[in-house]
């Protein structure tokens, strides 16, 4: 009856076969380094080449965006930041910047949150406090100023809702119900809800259903919302999985270091990328 | 006894945090975080939320949490950068003179809804101190009619230590730090601002301050920035790491 | 340096030490019987004879409101219904209703949530769909209909934010850093993020700090939301804990029996609520 | 087969959920539950969420994800009843006659965003079906230009079946449920409505369906609305209970 797709979960072999079903021209939203990102489906999409995504970073965006950018699978981003951390600027993200290639709609944090709580209630926009007086106001498309109803002469920002076509994420548990654990990173609830479709890739698979145990069941993002889901061990490599295993720094330094030329980032591709590598 | 220039910075930070209860560190922030974790010694029901702290996050909702517990008060203290910070406390992590940074993060949100923020930037150049930012990531200061919780406290670099004074809309120095040259600060410093006519020196560490640092301290920020630790401690971070289970955060 | 009490969770004795931190008079956020009621702490506060509360319903109220309705100490709720669910009417806040003896302001389910979304955000106001129409729009104070600003001849309605003086509810666990986990009822933390003060009882103390674990972490509200917290087992009796024990409905329909008059009501107090019970 | 009242109209309910993919379930709901449940026997991809599930329940966010779902368009049917429905499908939960009803519950929003609404009132008198409800918790309709996902679908009754129409604002009689007596209809609708000239009868549940009702869908509505269970199927719901696992939601 609604444009959303059907609410059962569907297993795919793996993250190549996730990564066929995210088309070209799709707005992804995507979590930020420290949230599980399913990165071996972002090598998978580089692997089949896909063009013209529009990335969302919630809030930022770190490793998966930079290389995407850099192997030309990007015509868009829209974030509050794209950054490697510690292990400083994100180079191909810098470079399509400075370049003019690539188009940036830039954002602060929490306006992305809210114009994705937004599109989760159902609600054309939703009001957030700050931000005024920012350049970003100036030339950001969907942001409007409007006085608080509630007071006289209350300037006061507005978010419009966020719809991404993908949500895309690892996650520690899928199950067999089609359920999802994220634990404590419920901004890929977030996404999840707002996204017309939601793709997983999952460290492991349990048993039954997770929403019927009162422990993991908080940690949970419900089927209902999850389109399919892929298993993929170690699918966040090089980032990290809180408590399964944590972030390589040593290869986000290497990475950062690779891609700071056009010429070292094909090479990175070469090496990690274009021929799945079990890490 | 010695001290990094990371170790100075961190004191001036627990200096400028204060008598407070909940100081939040964004991003890449290791020497506020650095500065914070020192201040906790001495006052162990201080709460510091580290935003990307890689085990046993404080936030449960995910990263909007933050944003959320600043926009109902619950932060008082905050920290900021910028590729550019100007004379009215206005920062800019977008883009200039053609180059290209990371992105306004939750600077926008967080300069307004923080009960207080500390501007910091290690590089003191006319590069990074400008007259005007070339784009306003967040501002430093808000006509009357925009509601406000807070903005910004001083500015601190690898050089001084401004004051913000709200109501003149301009920096106040207020120190130098040893070594750094007191006499050429306005010659890489790009805005204008009031000074006294004797700038004081920025109070060098104390030993006790330097003990903490590089035990307790320097185990937790090992954890979390462990470039930054390897970089400013070495081999100390080791014993910081066997005692970290005891102070928690 | 602000209004809000400092984030450290005080550790009370149980469930009248709680009480006795309610004042008369507070706006008063409380769960629904199917999330966990700090019963205990209700029966606490009809024996010191509190007064004046106002009862705010997250999003509807059961056997806690029409116990204290009945017990002379609200003078006000807003909720979206009271209801002791099968076991038919709640029948003190029918009869305090029906005599024009309790301030009644009717809301709906997701206007409440929204409400408090709005606090829980910082912001002063939140949209939300539906509602138009309805005469519950005519009657209350503090919504308001707007035009979408995205939209041309498209009305919505707004939730002025929501700030209860106290929210009240009864966890699993609390830890000793004062955390407490509720599991899957997150209107709870909800309903702790936007008001000035949380007061919790538990079934049982964990050692450690829940937040530390990644499986427990989700399910927590942090202790920086808690302003205190107390022991109470069995304190959400007659109610339940999910997973650690069921509603009572015999003594449900016990009670919806008895407080249908006057007389029975004065009855179950002082055979249920006036002396201590351990259920 | 003899069979309950409640079990004809649980058959009914699970006629007009018809194709769908997720039904919800509010408040003390149990023959829409039931209805639900006999409907997900032949079609185990059904989802039904029962806002009140005791144990698993599916929300994981709490009461609110009931209505964000709903808003977010993934609710196709839900379930309304009211003291009071008018002709024109308005209802009323609040108060009526100097009487107070519990609520309006997440009525004013569900009926605008579920993607058809079944309205549901075993009584089937004048006082509950009126001309004009004395409140307005939730409107049957909503003047163009007001957005609205859904709205009603039909009405159900303990003696017959309404049918909306939503272009002309009107209910029309569909069947009359077996042993109501059609005839006396009108004398106790309190609102006008179409008719066809010869109105059928509702059809009565089969024998496998009643087998059904009996058995798995016994089992799983003791669990959440175990006094109903027990009024309707007595001893029945420990054979239900033994294999509700295998049916699960």
């Amino acid at each position: 009856m609604s444009a959303l797709p059907a609410n059962e979960t569907r297993f795919l072999a793996g993250a190549d076969a996730l990564a066929r079903e995210i088309a070209d021209g799709a707005c992804v939203g995507l979590p930020p380094d420290y949230s599980p990102v399913a990165m071996e489906v972002v090598r998978a999409l580089v692997r089949r080449g896909a063009k013209d995504l529009k990335l969302l970073g919630v809030p930022v965006l770190g490793l998966c965006a930079d290389i995407l950018i850099g192997a030309g699978c990007v015509r868009e981003v829209e974030t509050s930041a794209v950054t490697l951390g510690e292990a400083g600027l994100a180079p191909r993200f810098t470079a399509a910047a400075e370049a003019g290639t690539l188009k940036i709609v830039d954002a602060t944090c929490p306006m992305i949150h809210t114009g994705l709580q937004a599109t989760e209630k159902g609600v054309p926009f939703m009001p957030l406090r700050g931000v005024l007086g920012s350049d970003l106001v100036k030339h950001h498309p969907d942001w409007k100023t409007i006085d608080n109803p509630y007071a006289k002469g209350d300037p006061i920002l507005l978010a419009k809702a966020i719809v991404p076509d993908v949500a895309l994420f690892h996650a520690r548990w899928a199950d067999e119900a089609g359920n999802v654990w994220v634990g404590r990173r419920q901004e890929l609830a977030t996404i999840a809800h707002a996204s017309k479709a939601c793709y997983v890739t999952y460290e492991e698979l349990k048993p039954g259903d997770m929403l019927a145990d009162e422990i993991l069941a908080p940690g949970c993002i419900s089927s209902v919302y999850v389109t399919a889901v892929a298993p993929s061990p170690r699918g966040a490599w090089p980032l990290g999985v809180p408590g399964v295993y944590g972030i390589d720094d040593a290869h986000l330094m290497k990475y950062a270091k690779m891609a700071k030329t056009a010429e070292g980032f094909r090479q990175y591709l070469d090496e990690f990328v274009l021929k799945p590598v079990a890490a | 006894m010695n001290y990094a220039k990371e170790e100075l910075l961190a004191c001036v930070i627990a200096r400028l945090i204060g008598d407070v209860r909940h100081v939040a560190i964004g991003a890449a922030s290791p020497i506020p975080a650095t500065g914070a974790f020192l201040l906790k010694q001495g006052n162990p029901s201080l709460r510091i939320s580290l935003l990307q702290k890689r085990t046993g996050n404080p936030f449960t909702q995910g990263s909007r949490e933050l944003f959320d517990l600043a926009g109902q008060g619950r932060i008082d203290v905050f920290f900021l950068g910028g590729a550019q910070i100007d004379g009215e406390a206005n920062i800019n992590l977008v883009e200039a003179e053609g180059k290209r940074f990371p992105g306004s993060f939750g600077s926008a949100f967080m300069y307004f809804s923080a009960g207080k923020t500390i501007l910091f930037r290690e590089e003191h150049s006319p590069r990074v101190l400008v007259k005007n930012v070339d784009y306003v990531s967040a501002p430093g200061w808000s006509p009357p009619g925009v509601e406000r919780r807070g903005g910004p406290a001083a500015l601190l670099t690898g050089k001084a230590l401004f004051k913000w004074q709200a109501e003149k809309r301009r920096f106040l120095l207020e120190s130098v730090h040893p070594g750094s040259g007191a006499e050429d600060l306005r010659g890489v410093t790009g805005f204008d601002y009031d000074a006294p006519a004797q700038v004081p020196e920025t109070v060098m560490p104390t030993e006790s301050e330097l003990r903490l640092l590089r035990g307790p301290v320097a185990g937790v920020i090992g954890e979390n920035y462990p470039e930054f630790a390897r970089r400013v401690w070495g081999g100390q971070r080791v014993s910081g790491a066997r005692i970290k289970s005891g102070i928690g955060e």
